[in-house]
């Protein structure tokens, strides 16, 4: 085969390792609740000689998954720790067994990323029972940290929420028409980048009216589609908020197709990748809240820590940064 | 051997019942294999399973299978009912969401409530579909296909557009019948094999089973008879409804919860086991415990892959598909040699 | 006991039934004759609540009494309930299930906690079939049973319960002689119980045997009622086409005319054909210009020799040999290719295409002649359509009505029109003329001596006795998949037919002899 | 042959109108749903928003057409789909070649996939709602083993093949309506559309018939296959992007939808192209109504199942009794 890139020198090849962007986390936990081995009531262990199982729970078929994974493989063959991994497939009945799979192969630590937040029963009893520790990377579970669970990694997804809207006030200037790109519907990560922005917005921009709100599926297709649905509608919407890169992307190409100029239509994503941050560069997005997929340094830092005995953070939540205009040139090599 | 296109209006010789008296040797044998094909190779998958891995045959992850596939069991109980009456339910899926969303809601009223809104609200759906089918003779595909959307719009309705999940209280009755164990098995297995063995005596031994497999197996003559076609297939519609409705709560007393993103891509999890099986897509000719099996066999295979751990994700649907066409492949041969001999 | 008074019943663009007036009375066999769409199996169904009847125009008709009162069944169940049972025309039964749950489905036997009792009902379903001379392993599933047989538990089912009005539309028509008069004893048993029994056949002998009272129907309305005695053949007959008497007997009864060149090298020969456990090593050879009957009983492998001649059974051994060239087997096809045509004893399920019109249907097989690099030729079609249309009396709405809504008899016209279209060397007819009535019946014996005469060699399959005799050069006897005995010039009587097949105990349906059933 | 005599007046036209109904109905809920929209939605009654409706509609026509001729045979083809996820990660793959090699390779790669599916229904006799379910599992797996990942296509002339117009008329709806001519003129007028009906109404009858089966349920679902591939090239060409994830998802249910909706009966032996693109452009209406009042998703469903059954519900079958 011979695709499009293998003669044409195209940015895209350049690899996930270059110009990484580990992640940083946000608030060192000073007054933070923390964690300690005791606590959680399980013993502690050598983390070079001990399983540890991933259950990541879509395909990897996205910039964000396929980082996270990579990330946390990367990490532990550095490390030299033994990697079990199991794909959910984004169906959330298999992430419950996957784990569980997991732990019946003889996983002594978990890290899982999970589908969703609730319905960690099953999984949460059977890990205690046996003494395992739990790490959540870039989804939070709803039980109690310190006891179902260790900590939780990631980002502050209401918080991601917010930031874009403080892109869109800017972008905007604070007043016009706005239409939200909502990801997958009964997704938490969707619930909540929605609650942070509507928040946001009515705490510092009133004027700014949210009057379209339609998923996009967090697919690049459906963000197309709908944008032109929208822009056939609303001709004079003044900014498009889309909760992931993959949507804005689907809006710009909408944009485009309707005749529209770069700029017409202010576009704020969440995510930080390569193609999204180019689309600034491009003149086409406004703004990129990143949402750093790279879990692996993080995670196996916060086991090593948490299994030989020492105080880890029970909420690690990570310093996301963004892209605008004035960064998104030159930092171009940390987007993924 | 000569091979021969089966037609699908009268399908390959089958045996209703019992074991053929009059049959040869080899002809009972690819019998045997037809009706049995699914165990067969579950028992292969098996063992081959337990001598690859070690992990695999610990009670663990025996009591984790059995556990976690006794939800779709029960979704496949009641779609072995349609399926013989030569239907089909795409609805199960999100009634299977639905269901768990209602009996998470419905459990801070009590264990009652907990179960009877779920049954109520699926049961309903399940018997208007059946009547659209029944009485308004519409495909059975498309009524159900139009459900499943529906079923999914209220679910989503209920939750304030999928943004608030409904929590059960863990230590509620309702919560131990997902989570509690008797004789060290988990609630949901001893019921669903109850249920199993209730579905197997109705589908043999009533009136009712009867009419099942007559509508199934040539809808017209069944009416001439005297059946009630009509209400047979209101019934089982209701049937599978109900069962998809249980299940979910089943499932929302296992997780605590109720998860609103379960179910899609259910509904095909389910015919493909009833079809493994060697329930007849066409109609009139099935067994309840072939789709258990169906079940068993898809939860191994979704256990090997993981037992091996490292296929990609992209891999691993391919070895699925891969493993789906293998099982009817060999089922259609098996179902056409019999003839042929 | 049961009666009608101007009863109507509208199907989209047909009047199947015009105010049909009909009465039956308890302890008589009352006969409903009438042609090819004449309405009898439509009255049947309105009567058992099959159908709705159209609404009465005016008041007091297109009302059904029974028993004294008004009645309006609305399911055949509620018809069965009042105690009306009814085999209706084409076997309708459940080929799935086994034969005993056919025989009782919806009044299985039950026992404890409401559950089905299987050994009673098993043994008192072989009981009810030995009583009609059927012995089958009841626990097989129905559909490897011939024709006939299932037609036999479809009339132990019917006489099961104690039904106070037996319906019988066409019972005979797949039957041998030796079912008939088990049938025939039933009948009388029935009518001695002083139970209404209506009675539906197009073998006129038949009815003179067994019926007390006549009624006549043409299209859609009822022309004539009362005792059968009164009425002889040749009247009954004009009655039924509405001629003159003189016009039918000019026709005669059967078409059939004398004997055809026998001498030519034969066009068709079929070697050996051994399919397991159905054909044991079959031979026999059609000339040009010969009609070769093909006789046996029920199940003695008459239609498996048609279809393995016509590719639509794959031998396990054995050749097939059309002027000269050996055809491949098993490929329906390279039979047709070669020209051998067959006309399908089932034709519900393996005759016509119920959804697409006459039309098409009759066009279906000369499709490739009748097209150019794959696109019809829309008028060449209109015209041989229309053609046989008019030769074969078809009677439709139209080229384009569904052929699903036609009449049985209709049907197989179009179907052996289809053949027809197809110039075919060899016709493999099995049995042509079921279910058709003497008009039409005596067009199509007709039409078999002429293609006879035009030089197509033909194989006819019937279980009318006279029929064969009458209609075949050379009968070739089989039994148990085997030939048994060739009936040529002279020797093709009744008397020796029958007393080949009688030659050894007859059984019927063994299933320890018979492989599957035609697919 | 016209012997027939009619009943009274009014019960010939109420039989009239039901048959009008059943056999129009479609058309009429889209011209229902156009005149809400005008009556109800601003900015509808403009050139780009038809413009809009109609490339937004064509991928799913396609699928819907080789969908037609499946469900018109009995069968069905649920693998459409992942066929279009293989078609887009194979123009990917091979766009280095020039674009039509490109679209070669992808359409050869739908022809694949319906080989094995016919093969599977024809051959072996497997049914085809499994047959197709194995192909359309295996069929995603294979396009993301092929290209893992969403990927950006730049080639121009893709480009204009998803944005370009002939006299104001994009490409897209070109090729679809172009597409549809040619099936309903290949049921119509082929010996192959005939034989395709037969074998759908009546398999045993057909094969009696002496009717090529095999060849023609192969053919089939090749059509349906390439179709398919066709439907991703178009759809990559909109999005200017590879995406064998996302593509295509639930594409059987909406392609199944828009025959069903649009008359054509699942059991086979008939099929209504008119009726098919009717069907289409019907849910394309919906969901664009519905997203241009910024209904929420619950809203959504709930219609769109509304709808559905409303609208098989008028073209049904009416009673046989
Ligand atoms: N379901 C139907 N839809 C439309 N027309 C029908 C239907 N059933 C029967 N007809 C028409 O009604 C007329 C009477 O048919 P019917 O089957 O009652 O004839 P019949 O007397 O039983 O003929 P045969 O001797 O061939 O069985 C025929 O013209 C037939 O075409
Ligand atoms: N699998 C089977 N089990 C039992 N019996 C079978 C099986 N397959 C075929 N038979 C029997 O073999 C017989 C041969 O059938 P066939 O229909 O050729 O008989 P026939 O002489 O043509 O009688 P008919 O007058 O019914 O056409 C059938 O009667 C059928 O009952
Ligand atoms: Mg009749
Ligand atoms: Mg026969």
């Amino acid at each position: 085969a011979k695709s499009e890139d293998d003669d044409a020198d195209s940015g895209d090849s350049t690899s996930a390792s270059e110009g990484d962007a580990g992640q940083v986390v946000s608030s060192p936990g000073a007054g933070a609740e923390t964690c300690v081995i005791g606590d959680y009531g399980a013993e502690k262990l050598d983390l070079k000689t001990a399983t540890v199982g991933f259950s990541q729970s879509e395909k990897e078929a996205n910039p964000f998954r396929i980082a996270e994974t990579a990330s946390i493989k990367a990490e532990a063959g550095k490390r030299g720790v033994k990697l079990l991994t199991a794909n959910a497939q984004s169906q959330f009945s298999k992430q419950i067994s996957d784990v569980q799979d997991l732990i019946a192969k003889g996983a002594d630590l978990l890290v899982i990323a999970p589908l969703n937040s609730d319905g960690w029963e099953p999984v949460l009893r059977q890990a205690k029972a046996k003494h395992i520790p739990i790490v959540t990377i870039d989804r939070k579970i709803n039980a109690a940290a310190c006891k179902d669970y260790v900590s939780f990694i990631g980002s502050d997804f209401v918080e991601q929420g917010r930031r874009a809207a403080d892109r869109m006030i800017e972008a905007t200037g604070g007043k016009g028409e706005l239409a939200i790109l909502l990801g997958a519907a009964g997704n938490n990560v969707t619930t909540d980048r929605t609650k942070g922005f509507q928040e946001q917005l009515k705490k510092k921009a009133p004027d700014l009216k949210v009057v379209f709100k339609q998923t996009g599926e967090f697919a690049r297709e459906k963000g197309q589609q709908v944008t032109e649905q929208l822009i056939q509608s609303k001709p004079g919407i003044d900014g498009i908020y889309a909760e992931n890169d993959e949507m804005g992307l689907g809006a710009v190409g909408a944009l485009k197709g309707a005749g529209k100029k770069a700029g017409d239509v202010k576009i704020v994503t969440i995510d930080g990748t390569k193609n999204a941050v180019r689309g600034i560069v491009d003149g086409w997005i406004d703004g990129v809240i990143e949402s750093n997929p790279r879990f692996g340094p993080l995670a196996f830092q916060t086991l090593d820590t948490f299994t030989k005995g020492g105080k880890v953070a029970q909420d690690i939540v990570i310093k996301d940064s963004a892209y605008t205009k004035d960064n998104a040139k030159s930092d171009l090599g940390k987007a993924y | 051997m000569t091979i021969d296109t089966p037609s699908p209006v009268r399908p390959v010789d089958k045996v209703t019942e019992g074991e053929p008296l009059g049959a040869s040797r080899s002809e009972r044998l690819s019998a045997f294999a037809q009706q049995h094909g699914a165990l067969v190779t579950l028992v292969l998958a098996v063992l081959a399973a337990w001598l690859s891995f070690d992990t695999f045959m610990t009670v663990d992850n025996t009591q984790n299978m059995a556990v976690s596939s006794a939800f779709l069991a029960v979704v496949a109980l009641g779609m072995t009912f349609v399926i013989i009456t030569g239907g089909i339910d795409l609805s199960v899926g999100s009634l299977f969401a639905l269901g768990g969303v209602l009996a998470a809601w419905g459990s801070q009223y009590g264990t009652a409530v907990a179960l009877l809104l779920p049954l109520a609200v699926c049961g309903l759906i399940g018997f208007v579909n059946g009547l659209l089918i029944a009485r308004s003779r519409l495909a059975p595909f498309i009524v159900t296909l139009a459900a499943m959307l529906g079923a999914r719009g209220i679910l989503l309705a209920v939750t304030d557009e999928g943004s608030k999940t409904y929590l059960v209280d863990k230590d509620s009755f309702f919560a131990t019948l997902g989570q509690g164990k008797v004789l060290g098995i988990g609630a949901p297995v001893w019921i669903t094999v109850g249920l199993f063995v209730a579905g197997a005596v109705v589908l043999r031994r009533s009136r009712f089973g009867q009419y099942v497999y007559a509508v199934g197996g040539n809808e017209d003559a069944a009416a001439l008879m005297g059946a009630p076609v009509a209400r047979t297939k209101t019934a089982v519609y209701t049937l599978s409804g109900l069962c998809a409705g249980l299940a979910g709560a089943l499932n929302a007393a296992w997780l605590v919860s109720g998860v609103t993103i379960l179910g899609s891509g259910m509904e095909l999890e389910a015919i493909s086991a009833v079809v493994i099986g060697g329930t007849l897509l066409s109609g009139g000719f099935g067994f309840i415990s072939g789709s258990l099996v169906g079940v068993l066999l898809l939860k191994v295979i979704q256990n090997v892959i993981n037992q091996i751990g490292s296929l990609d994700s992209a891999y691993q649907q391919v070895v699925s598909g891969g493993f789906l066409a293998v099982v009817v492949i060999a089922q259609t041969w098996l179902g056409r040699r019999r003839r042929v001999l | 006991m049961l009666s009608v008074r101007g009863l109507s019943k509208t199907f989209p663009g047909v009047h199947a039934l015009d105010g049909v007036d009909f009465t039956a009375h308890a302890g008589e066999v009352h006969a409903l004759i009438g042609e090819n769409g004449a309405g009898k199996s439509t009255l049947i169904k309105v009567l058992t609540g099959v159908y709705r009847p159209d609404p009465a125009a005016t008041p007091g008709t297109g009302v059904i009494t029974y028993d004294g009162s008004e009645v309006e069944f609305t399911t055949p169940l509620a018809a069965q309930h009042a105690g009306i049972s009814t085999i209706y025309q084409e076997v309708n039964l459940v080929p799935l299930m086994s034969v005993a749950r056919n025989l009782f489905l919806g009044r299985e036997p039950r026992g404890r906690l409401g559950l089905i009792d299987f050994r009673r009902m098993h043994r008192e379903a072989e009981q009810a079939l030995r009583d009609l001379g059927v012995r089958v392993d009841v626990r097989r599933p129905l559909r490897e049973l011939g024709v006939g047989a299932q037609q036999m538990v479809a009339l132990a089912r019917a006489v099961a319960v104690d039904a106070r009005v037996v319906i019988m539309d066409e019972p005979t028509s797949s039957l041998e002689p030796r079912e008939v008069a088990t049938l025939f004893g039933v009948i009388r048993m029935l009518r001695a119980r002083g139970v209404a029994v209506i009675y539906v056949s197009h073998r006129l002998d038949e009815l003179y045997e067994v019926c007390d009272t006549v009624t006549v129907l043409r299209d859609g309305t009822s022309v004539h009622s009362g005792p059968i005695a009164e009425l002889d053949r040749l009247r009954l007959v004009s009655l039924m086409l509405g001629r003159e008497v003189g016009d039918v007997r000019d026709e005669g009864l059967t078409n059939f005319s004398g004997n055809h060149d026998t001498e030519a090298q034969p066009i068709l020969e079929a070697q050996e054909l051994t399919v397991h456990h159905q054909l044991r090593g079959v031979s026999l050879a059609i000339r040009p210009g010969e009609v070769v009957g093909l006789g046996g009983l029920l199940g003695s492998g008459r239609s498996e020799t048609a279809k393995a001649i016509a590719g639509a059974l794959p031998p396990d051994s054995g050749r097939v040999v059309v002027a000269g060239a050996a055809v491949r087997t098993g490929s329906t096809p390279a039979a047709i290719r070669a020209g051998v045509s067959l006309l399908p004893e089932d034709r519900k399920a393996e005759g016509i295409v119920p959804g697409l019109s006459v039309r098409e249907n009759i066009a279906l097989a000369a499709l490739p002649g009748l097209s150019r690099f794959g696109l019809v030729d829309e008028a060449r079609i209109d015209r041989v359509v229309d053609t046989f249309m008019k030769r074969l009396r078809i009677k439709a709405s139209g080229p384009h009505q569904r052929v699903g809504e036609l009449s049985g008899g209709n049907q197989q016209k179009v179907l052996l029109a289809r053949w027809l279209a197809m110039n075919p060397k060899v016709l493999l007819l099995d049995e042509p003329t079921r279910g058709i009535d003497v008009g039409a019946k005596a067009e199509v014996q007709k039409l078999i001596d002429e293609l006879a005469d035009d030089g197509l060699g033909v194989l006819l399959i019937s279980s009318d006795v006279e029929e064969l005799i009458e209609g075949s050069d050379r009968v070739v006897v089989l039994k148990d998949g085997a030939v048994v005995e060739e009936l040529t010039g002279d020797a093709v009587t009744e008397d020796r037919l029958l007393r080949a097949i009688a030659a050894a105990p007859a059984t019927t349906a063994d299933p320890r002899t018979r492989g599957g059933d035609d697919d | 042959m016209t012997d027939l005599s009619l009943g009274g007046r009014t019960r010939v036209d109420r039989d009239r109108l039901l048959h009008l109904l059943q056999n129009y109905g479609v058309h009429l809920g889209v011209a229902v749903l156009l005149l809400v929209n005008i009556a109800i939605t601003p900015h509808f009654l403009s050139a780009e928003n038809f413009r809009t409706q109609a490339v937004q509609v064509a991928p799913v026509l396609v699928v819907a057409l080789g969908m037609a001729l499946a469900i018109g045979s009995e069968g069905v083809d649920l693998s459409v789909g992942s066929v279009m996820a293989l078609s887009t990660s194979l123009l990917s793959l091979y766009l280095g070649y020039g674009m039509w090699i490109a679209l070669l390779i992808a359409v050869l790669g739908g022809v694949a996939v319906g080989v094995t599916n016919g093969a599977l229904v024809a051959f072996i006799g497997v049914q085809p709602i499994v047959a197709t379910l194995a192909l359309m599992v295996a069929g995603r797996g294979l396009a993301q083993v092929l290209l893992p990942q969403l990927k950006d296509v730049r080639d121009p002339t893709m480009a204009s093949l998803g944005s370009g117009d002939l006299l104001g008329v994009p490409y897209l709806v070109l090729i679809a309506v172009a597409l549809a001519l040619l099936v309903a003129f290949v049921v119509r007028r082929t010996t192959f559309g005939r034989q395709l009906l037969a074998i759908g109404d009546s398999r045993p009858a057909a094969k009696l018939a002496g009717l090529p089966v095999r060849r023609v349920l192969i053919l089939v679902y090749v059509c349906s296959g390439a179709l398919a591939a066709i439907a991703g090239v178009l759809a990559t060409a909109r999005l200017t992007a590879s995406d064998p994830t996302s593509l295509g998802n639930l594409m059987e249910l909406s392609a199944i939808t828009a025959v069903v909706v649009g008359g054509t009966p699942l059991s086979g032996g008939r099929v209504r192209v008119g009726g098919t693109v009717a069907g289409a452009v019907l849910i394309q209406l919906l969901t664009a109504t519905l997203i241009k009042h910024d209904l929420p998703p619950s809203w959504t469903q709930i219609a769109q199942a509304v709808v559905i059954i409303l609208a098989v519900y008028a073209a049904r079958e009416r009673g046989r009794r």
